[in-house]
């Protein structure tokens, strides 16, 4: 009995919350709802849980795979199962997603508390779940998808929950078409792996992979390897296709904690790190991956220095960290890359629905300049952000830390000029963050009028407004912030007394490189450099800690001087704030033009006037022709005599001829 | 007299004798309606019969009704196969439900429009089950003749243009595939489409000379073609569904168009497979055209019919693609792309003519923000624009997916088109989803959006089974497949070939389902 | 010398004639006020008369083969040919007479003579198509023409109506002139007027060019009665001024009497093929387009289906051309010709007679607009001229569909591609027009003062009830029909190889 | 040798009437033209042996049925015809048409060897003795018998045509 | 000895005068009186050929032509007089309510 762990069940259960409350969740009281969602959502933490524990138990073990007994797909030689797949790699996700899932759960319950839809939230936050938990439990690429554009649709739902904004709208639709765009390459992706291995299983596919050496040129690997990153892009915001996370964030807190921090945008890395086994046979592909993520990195986080929003301050750090994690895995160090996406999820996590509290607090202001001198108001929120602050800026002992360092340091052995970007990225990170902490908890309460436009129209005793959130938001903080203060401990690296526990679980779930290989000579070279990766650990501090100084040399001890600043550097500055203007020129270079061409070409010129025009023309043209010869029916007795007589001579002298010439 | 062998019969004229019996029904307009839905859920309930008894191991047609019409070579001949009987059932299915849609939105000469519905529903059925060429081609036209009737006695503004346009495009292109037909006839006296195939294949004619196939295999396309309708002989159908009211946008949309792809599967390729590969190319090419620009024509509609009628043109473009890329994943996928095409977009008709018979206009400009009155329209609407758009889990993604990974697949330009027509899951996305937000995200632009009822009872009860079938279709396509695969691959003489240069690699891991059960 | 049996010979005719002279005795007997629906009644059972004498022959014709033994000293000839057309334009006289009866009322007409003079006329009909000598087709052509010409003109206070008659009968009689000059050519050249002894001089001395020109010059008499172009100029203007009931005879029964001849003429006489082939292939292709492309544009009803008629008469010549050039045991190609006539007779007589009920008095509604809402006002009649349109563009499951498509099988299996494909597109173009009036009838409003028709007739809707039947009939189990016109087929191929006549080589054209 | 004088005499009269016909403005100086036209076509008839013909021809023809026509002429009291310009198609396609058909039929007796021989001057010598008159007579009623009876009927319609065209009765 | 075909020919020349006078007249009365010189011009034909053949039945059918040409002139003026009567005139170039 035990044999089968029912792995299904994991994703099912939210399933089912999300269609009791989808279906039925309109006449339920809100407290029915979030009994629905929490419970199914809890009950699905427990099983993979479970799961995760008894897996390597079970018969030979990890990786551990059952199908459900009737396929989702058969055409011809292709067949793809509802198949389930539990290996060390996926196992951490699993919890990531449940665990950090269900207190996210537990959050909105509190913060959507007054919100319209309540129902309808909690349906799609569910769906979303199920998506997630599909995506990365599937056991082959295709199932994969399926969780994939899933958890795209969850999103799309979210970040359009207030549909009645057209900017929550737009974002959505933007969120499903860039995303649908990185989908259109996986998909690409998949056929040329059905082409070569006739299989979309994971195991079918790594197994024949497990002799083969790797490409030494752009092969079919390779580019396989890079239409997968290319769809990862999609799914992770990396460029050219990140466009769509910052306006993410128009979706509730909740969401951008979940979907757009901790779980879904990860989906590109985990992915990365599925395909290892690809990746690390197409070195060239690996390449790109590593500059992908490096120049995302940077640029994000150059973004995230002039925001004044404090979500898309949240959103860009986002973009940003997943350079790092896709730059690991560029630097084939996947496990460090799966080690930080946990210890992302949790200080992320932790960040947004700090965020989220803060806005809550302040009756819904996102501006943070329109914050400050929170700390003593909402003391509970203050103190879980500073954990996150420091963690993300990469403050030792604190999780961010062990897992931001073990990338850079590999990415040093792979590639110092990596290593460089990373580092800066790693400086401009511990500004930014902490010139938010400054700007949003110390100094003065910088509030607007009072009762503006509120998405979250809850009226509040306080005479300023400004109020600490209840507990039930409040204890998913703590539990997160005390995740992120003791989750980098499983990673500890060996140059630093640790084990590096994750590295070492991780690895049977994923292929290292092939030794020929740059990134595997690099590997190779990363085994034994214990104190060098101690040196390095120290300029991460260094660099964090000057982060911190210059943002509280701008924000907190000469607050004008950023003006003042910025002012000299005005057209940079612009540029920075206008986020390098790409949506402007993805929106005139792209879409406008496609736009114009699709209705002043395609539909007013080709379809009306050519072809429709040729149709109606050819029936238009058929009339003329009988009016013409209706005018050979004159209505003069002699004209028709005259046709006749014609006739007949045309008649009679071709039959002469006929009979002449026999 | 059994059952077994008198089925198809009963389910191809039930309708027809139902059309006969509204006739004589007073012109009570609720008995009218009720007699009308009993019937269409009776034929339904025949039609059951169908999957129930289907033999999908069986090679050849099943439950085959033979008998002597007119003279020595014209049969009453019909038969089922795995494609024909889903397309069969999608028929009966949808009817019922075009009768509900009808309900209160038909409200003159309704006894006509139940009538002609009716006897639409026999044509189709009759279309798609014929097995005599000479059968074949009546049905085929004695479809046109109620679908105009209803676009132009049931449609809105410029429902003569419309109707008139429909029956000359379709009237003119099935002229050509006529002559093939006798032409066909006058070489082998035999109407019989077996017996044809198998003289074909034989090769043994000698008048079926490569330019005499190509003649005739031209003759069929176009008729197809049109209908389908392939770019560019597209243009017919925006017109028409515009004008056409719900139930017949609904029927034209789900089943009319399949009677050209279907034409094309059974007959261009059935018939001429050597033509038929060797025009592949261009055919596909066109089938390409047609998914990007149809998608991209129906991002710029500022009319919800018309951008749903534009969709059709690119969704059937990906069924063309399938079929011309002669594998088996990619007609398996084209066929259930068919299906698919029929639940969604039925359902998209249904929908639009829900929102027409409140707001009287298709006008995109003049909705907006309908999902907070109509909250329970607007989810069905989404499931409706997710299945469109291909969304996993939903019927739409197994199709597309199959006739792409097809594509692929297919020699030699394979990924050429994979890539081309697979951008369409990008435009797809785009324009459904521009749509859904003009009409149900943003502000309130209109006051007197504010008080739209919400779907009723009968409304919901016409939707459910489509949204279910949509699900069921995605979850569980294995259903259907099995007996469209061996139907396919049956109709697809040499469908091994393309599949087999990549056999050496799933003979490797052997097929995965195997190594994993 | 004149035996019984050649009375039975011709008993539909001496049965025709007998009761048309019955109707002229009458006429004058009735009061000038009072209606004429009686003599129409007995000139009906004239014609059902007829219909009986002539299954009586038929009858005759089972039991003993030396039936169809050429009679009259050798001037007509009863085989199942000769029977099929009987029957078939008895019918059609009959299917008018029926209509007729209403629109004499509604007309306020008194038309004694009218009947009379369609009795008469049919016995010309009838008697062209058993005449197998051309003096006697002659002047049986002549008794159908000018009957014709006298009923076309029968509203003779109507200005349109009598220059139709005029048009009609100065051109009618010009054409006859050319077919009379082409007897006279094939009497000089074979010596002979009789189908018999002509084919037996052409087999023994071959043809001439005498010959051919003959053939030519009746070839134009006759393309002028069945509106073949270039001699269908009259068909349009004689059409609209004619009364509605007199088209609907006049488009089938002479012109099917005209084909009965055609086919003896040409195909019994043994006329070469290599000479007129092309000539029907012109012909043909000539009036299925002038006739199609000249009707897209039209609005009046009754001028639109006499271009229309052009059109059939083009579709009919495709089958002849066919005929002419399959294999000599082939007879589909003269069968589907045979089958066309009935087809189209069922067909137009059926469309004519819902036009004449619906024009109303002084025939003011012939318009298309006219019939804006009709499926509205007045339904049953609606879906019968609905019927009797889609015969006409050849939707399947009516008469003209298979008719259509014996034709173009015909066509096919003689290797007429092109002619085919003319045709076959030309059937689409035309689909258009009738097309137009369906769309009028069902998708337009009721405008105008075209007012509801009042209650049809029970005669009329027998009439269109019996042409509604025979059109579906034709066109969902039209074997015993096929049957019958395959039959006359192969006899009139049979007494063409009995009298010796050489039939024509047949030959492929491309390789003239 | 004389046939040929008679033939050409009367030929040159024939056509001169024909030609005549057409010149004529006037109908009834047209109508006098055919009846030259006729009364020589039966002087020719006599020269082919045809004397019944012949003289039918002078009673029923001219004499009978040209009658008829004047008659109608001058019930109608017909003017000289006005020359309207009504048709040009006459002229432009006609015009060509006649020439050509009488250019083919032309040539065609010319240039027919094979059938066409010489004519035999003066009464046809009948195979089976009597005259002429005699053949055409057994000829007529016996196996032209039922033509015969049939032109009864179309005489029939003649008259009832003429009744119900040209009476002055309301219908 | 004339030659069959001088007779021919003239029986030509006059059909064709006759063609000629149906395009070229105006009135109604000559258009329908060349008709009846066209036929004469094909009794000519008929005579002369039987006279050539030695066959009688050439005079018999002229015979039948002439019982048709009275046929048709009674019933053709009696539609000529019809014509008059609604039309006032006896120009064919007037009657031409029926066209297009």
């Amino acid at each position: 009995m035990t044999e089968d762990l029912r792995l299904w069940l994991i994703p099912l259960l939210p399933l089912i919350g999300a269609a009791v409350n989808g279906l039925f969740g309109r006449r339920f009281k809100n407290r029915v709802v979030s009994a629905v969602a929490l419970l199914f959502t809890a009950a699905s933490f427990a099983k993979a849980v479970q799961a995760v524990l008894l897996a390597p138990h079970i018969g030979t073990g990890l990786p551990y795979q059952r199908m459900l007994p009737f396929n989702w797909l058969d055409a011809g030689t292709l067949h793809v199962p509802f198949g389930f797949y539990l290996d060390q790699l996926s196992s951490i996700m699993v919890l990531v997603v449940t665990g950090v899932g269900f207190l996210i759960h537990i959050y909105a319950v509190g913060y959507m508390a007054h919100e319209g839809g309540y129902y309808r939230f909690f349906a799609y936050l569910n769906l979303f779940m199920f998506f997630m938990l599909t995506l990365v439990l599937a056991n082959n690429y295709l199932l994969m998808f399926v969780g994939w554009e899933g958890v795209g649709l969850a999103s799309y739902l979210l970040i359009g929950f207030y549909f009645n904004k057209d900017s929550a709208a737009n974002a959505g639709k933007k969120a499903f078409i860039v995303n649908r765009i990185g989908d259109f390459a996986f998909l690409l992706g998949m056929f040329l792996v059905i082409q070569k291995f006739g299989s979309l299983n994971f195991t079918a596919i790594f197994g024949l992979l497990k002799d083969v050496p790797a490409e030494a040129g752009w092969g079919l690997l390779t580019i396989i390897a890079l239409l997968f990153l290319f769809g990862a892009t999609g799914k992770s915001a990396q460029i050219p296709l990140y466009v769509w996370l910052p306006d993410a964030m128009e979706g509730p807190t909740p969401v951008s904690a979940l979907i757009h921090a901790a779980t879904m945008v990860t989906a590109g890395i985990y992915m990365i790190a599925r395909s290892s086994a690809i990746f690390s046979r197409a070195p060239h592909a690996l390449e790109v991956v590593a500059i992908i993520g490096g120049l995302t990195a940077i640029f994000a986080a150059t973004m995230g220095l002039a925001q004044n929003d404090i979500k898309r301050v949240l959103a860009y750090s986002t973009v940003s960290q997943l350079g790092y994690m896709v730059m690991a895995c560029g630097v084939a160090a996947y496990a460090a890359g799966i080690f930080h996406l946990m210890t992302h999820a949790f200080f992320k996590a932790l960040l947004f629905l700090g965020a989220g509290s803060v806005i809550h607090a302040v009756g819904g202001e996102q501006d943070m300049r329109h914050m400050g001198g929170l700390r003593t108001k909402i003391p509970v929120t203050f103190w879980v952000m500073t954990i996150a602050t420091f963690t993300i800026a990469g403050v030792p002992p604190l999780a961010g830390f062990f897992s931001k360092d073990e990338i850079l340091w590999q990415t040093w052995n792979n590639s110092p000029a990596l290593w460089v970007v990373g580092f800066i990225t790693a400086g401009l990170t511990s500004f930014y963050m902490f010139r938010l902490w400054f700007m949003t908890f110390f100094g003065e309460l910088r509030l607007k009028s009072h009762g503006h436009d509120s998405a979250h129209g809850h009226g509040s005793d306080h005479s300023d407004g400004v109020h600490e959130s209840p507990w039930i938001m409040l204890a998913p903080l703590v539990v997160l912030a005390v995740l992120s203060i003791f989750g980098g401990l499983v990673g500890i690296p060996e140059a630093l007394g640790g084990h590096n526990e994750i590295h070492h679980y991780l690895e049977p779930a994923i292929t290292a490189p092939l030794a020929e290989t740059r990134a595997g000579m690099a590997m190779e070279a990363a085994e034994h450099a214990g104190s060098t990766e101690l040196a390095f650990a120290g300029l991460s501090v260094a660099v964090a800690a000057l982060g911190f100084l210059m943002a509280w040399f701008f924000y907190y001890k000469r607050p004008e001087l950023p003006q003042k600043v910025t002012a000299k550097i005005n057209g940079l500055y612009l540029l920075v704030l206008n986020k390098y203007y790409v949506d402007e020129g993805y929106d005139r270079l792209l879409v406008k033009p496609l736009l114009w061409v699709s209705r002043h070409v395609l539909w007013l010129v080709v379809d009306q006037k050519l072809i429709d025009g040729a149709v109606n023309g050819a029936g238009g043209a058929s009339q003329a022709v009988g009016g013409q010869l209706r005018r050979m029916q004159s209505g003069n007795l002699r004209s028709y005599a005259a046709w006749i007589a014609a006739g007949a001579a045309a008649v009679v002298a071709f039959m002469i001829w006929r009979g002449v010439h026999q | 007299m059994d059952l077994h062998t008198s089925i198809l019969t009963i389910v191809t004229f039930l309708p027809a004798a139902g059309a006969v019996l509204l006739m004589v029904l007073p012109r009570n307009d609720r008995v009218i309606r009720w007699a009308a839905l009993l019937i269409s859920l009776l034929a339904f309930a025949f039609s059951l019969y169908l999957p129930a008894y289907f033999n999908s191991n069986a090679q050849d047609f099943q439950l085959q009704v033979t008998s002597q019409w007119i003279g020595q070579s014209i049969f009453y001949h019909l038969g089922v196969d795995g494609i024909s009987m889903w397309l069969v059932l999608l028929t009966t299915f949808l009817v019922p439900l075009s009768v509900l849609i009808s309900w209160k939105s038909i409200h003159d000469r309704v006894k006509e429009f139940f009538v002609l519905l009716l006897l639409l529903e026999t044509a189709m059925i009759g279309v798609f089950l014929s097995l005599d060429l000479f059968l074949f081609y009546v049905f085929w036209e004695a479809t046109l003749i109620p679908m105009a009737l209803l676009i132009g006695m049931y449609g809105h503004e410029r429902r003569i243009y419309a109707a008139v346009k429909f029956f000359l495009y379709t009237m003119v292109a099935s002229v050509f595939m006529l002559a093939a037909i006798i032409w066909i006839y006058t070489q082998t006296h035999t109407f019989d489409y077996q017996a044809i195939r198998a003289m074909i294949a034989a090769g043994h004619l000698t008048a079926f000379t490569p330019a005499a196939m190509q003649w005739l295999f031209l003759g069929f396309f176009i008729a197809f073609a049109v209908k389908v309708p392939l770019f560019p002989f597209h243009t017919w159908l925006p017109d028409a569904h515009v004008e056409a009211p719900t139930a017949g946008s609904v029927l034209l949309a789900a089943v009319l168009l399949k009677m050209g792809t279907y034409g094309l599967l059974r007959f261009s390729v059935g018939l001429f497979p050597d033509q038929a590969r060797h025009n592949a190319t261009w055919i596909n090419i066109l089938a390409i055209i047609g998914i990007i620009y149809g998608a991209l024509v129906a991002l710029v509609q500022p009319n919800l019919k018309k951008l749903i009628a534009y969709s059709s043109v690119s969704h059937l473009g990906f069924v063309v693609l399938g079929i011309f890329t002669f594998t088996q994943a990619g007609a398996d996928g084209a066929v259930y792309q068919m299906l698919n095409h029929g639940i969604s977009t039925g359902a998209l008709f249904m929908l639009a003519g829900m929102i027409y018979e409140r707001k009287h206009t298709y006008e995109l400009r003049r909705f907006g923000g309908l999902a907070t009155p109509m909250p329970v329209y607007a989810t069905f609407f989404l499931v409706a624009v997710l299945s469109s758009v291909g969304l996993p889990l939903l019927n739409g993604f197994v199709g597309e997916f199959l006739v792409l990974s097809g594509a692929a697949q297919s020699a030699p330009h394979g990924m050429i088109y994979a890539t081309l027509a697979t951008t369409g899951v990008i435009w797809s996305a785009a324009y459904l989803l521009w749509m859904y937000q003009k009409v149900f995200y943003g502000p309130m632009l209109h006051d007197d959006n504010k008080a739209l009822p919400d779907l009723n009872g009968r409304e919901q009860l016409s939707l459910w089974p489509l949204m279910a079938m949509a699900l069921i279709m995605g979850v569980a396509s294995p259903l259907w497949m099995k007996a469209i695969d061996p139907a396919v691959s049956q109709t697809l003489p040499a469908a091994g070939n393309a599949t087999s240069t990549h056999s050496s690699a799933a003979s490797l891991t052997g097929t995965p389902n195997g190594l994993q059960k | 010398m004149i035996s019984t049996i050649d009375y039975i010979r011709i008993l539909p005719e001496l049965v025709l004639s007998i009761f048309g002279i019955a109707v002229m005795m009458i006429d004058p007997l009735l009061g000038p006020k009072t209606s004429r629906k009686s003599i129409g009644v007995l000139a009906l059972i004239g014609t059902l008369s007829t219909i009986a004498a002539t299954l009586y022959q038929a009858v005759q014709l089972n039991a003993d083969v030396a039936f169809s033994d050429p009679a009259w000293f050798g001037m007509v000839r009863v085989d199942s040919f000769s029977i099929f057309f009987h029957l078939l334009i008895a019918g059609i006289s009959g299917l008018c007479i029926l209509a007729s009866l209403e629109y004499f009322d509604t007309q306020d007409m008194r038309g004694g003579e009218y009947y009379g003079l369609i009795l008469f006329g049919t016995v010309g009909m009838v008697l062209m198509s058993c005449a197998i000598e051309l003096v006697l087709i002659f002047i049986a052509l002549e008794i159908s023409s000018i009957s014709t010409y006298i009923l076309a003109g029968y509203r003779r206070r109507n200005a349109s109506g009598v220059e139709s008659a005029v048009k009609y009968f100065l051109l009618g009689s010009f054409a006859t002139a050319f077919f009379l000059y082409g007897v006279a050519m094939i009497f000089g050249a074979t010596g002979s007027t009789s189908v018999v002894s002509i084919a037996a001089a052409l087999k023994d001395h071959g043809a001439g060019p005498l010959v051919y020109a003959a053939a030519a010059l009746m070839l134009i008499g006759l393309g002028f009665k069945i509106a073949a172009a270039p001699f269908h100029v009259w068909t349009p203007d004689v059409y609209e001024g004619a009364p509605a009931p007199v088209v609907a005879l006049m488009s089938t029964g002479p012109k099917a009497a005209a084909f009965a001849v055609l086919l003896r003429v040409l195909f019994s006489t043994g006329i070469p093929v290599r000479g007129w082939f092309w000539l029907v292939w012109i012909t043909a292709a000539l009036s299925m387009t002038l006739g199609n492309f000249g009707a897209l544009r039209q609005n009046n009803v009754k001028r639109m289906l006499a271009y229309s008629s052009i059109a059939h008469a083009g579709y009919l010549l495709v089958a002849f051309a066919a005929y002419g050039i399959s294999l000599p045991e082939q007879v589909d190609g003269m069968s589907a010709a045979i089958f066309y006539t009935a087809a189209y007779a069922a067909m137009n007589v059926g469309a004519f007679i819902v036009i004449s009920h619906f024009a109303g008095k002084d025939e003011r509604f012939v318009s298309i607009d006219d019939y804006a809402g009709l499926g509205r006002r007045s339904p049953l009649l609606a879906f019968t001229l609905t019927i009797f349109l889609l015969s006409l563009i050849g939707i399947p499951l009516t008469g003209g569909f298979l008719a259509k498509y014996y034709v173009f099988t015909a066509a096919l299996r003689a290797n007429l591609v092109w002619l085919s494909v003319i045709g076959l597109v030309n059937s689409a173009v035309a689909a258009y027009y009738y097309l137009r009036l369906i769309v009028v009838m069902y998708m337009r409003e009721p405008s105008g003062e075209a007012t509801a028709p009042e209650r049809v007739a029970p005669s009329t809707a027998a009439a269109l009830l019996l042409a509604s039947i025979a059109t579906v009939y034709l066109g969902t189990m039209p074997g015993n029909i096929q049957h019958l016109a395959e039959q006359g087929a192969k006899n009139l191929k049979i007494a063409a190889t009995q009298s010796s006549a050489a039939a024509a080589t047949p030959m492929n054209p491309k390789k003239n | 040798m004389l046939h040929e004088i008679l033939f050409l005499f009367f030929a040159a009269i024939c056509v001169g009437g024909a030609i005549n016909l057409v010149l004529q403005r006037h109908p009834i100086n047209s109508a006098l033209s055919l009846v030259v036209v006729m009364v020589s076509l039966a002087a020719l008839y006599l020269l082919l042996g045809a004397e019944f013909v012949g003289a039918v021809q002078v009673i029923v023809y001219a004499g009978a049925i040209m009658v008829l026509f004047v008659f109608v002429i001058m019930l109608l009291n017909a003017g000289a015809e006005e020359q309207s310009q009504g048709s040009r198609i006459a002229l432009l396609i006609g015009g060509p048409g006649v020439a050509l058909l009488a250019g083919a039929i032309m040539w065609l007796v010319t240039h027919s060897d094979k059938t066409i021989g010489n004519v035999v001057v003066g009464s046809m010598v009948s195979t089976t003795g009597g005259d002429n008159t005699h053949q055409v007579a057994r000829l007529l009623f016996k196996d032209f018998l039922l033509p015969f009876e049939v032109t009864s009927i179309l005489i029939l319609i003649a008259i009832m045509g003429a009744v119900v065209l040209a009476s002055r009765k309301e219908s | 000895m004339v030659p069959l075909s001088w007779y021919l020919i003239l029986s030509a020349i006059l059909f064709c005068l006759g063609v000629s006078a149906f395009l070229l007249k105006r009135n109604i009365i000559t258009i329908f009186m060349s008709i009846e010189l066209m036929l004469n011009a094909v009794n000519l034909s008929f005579v002369a050929f039987a006279n050539h053949l030695g066959k009688l039945s050439g005079h018999v059918f002229v015979f039948f032509v002439m019982v048709v040409a009275a046929a048709e002139a009674a019933v053709g003026l009696a539609i000529i007089i019809a014509v008059f009567r609604t039309r006032e005139t006896l120009n064919v170039d007037r009657v031409n309510l029926l066209k297009l």
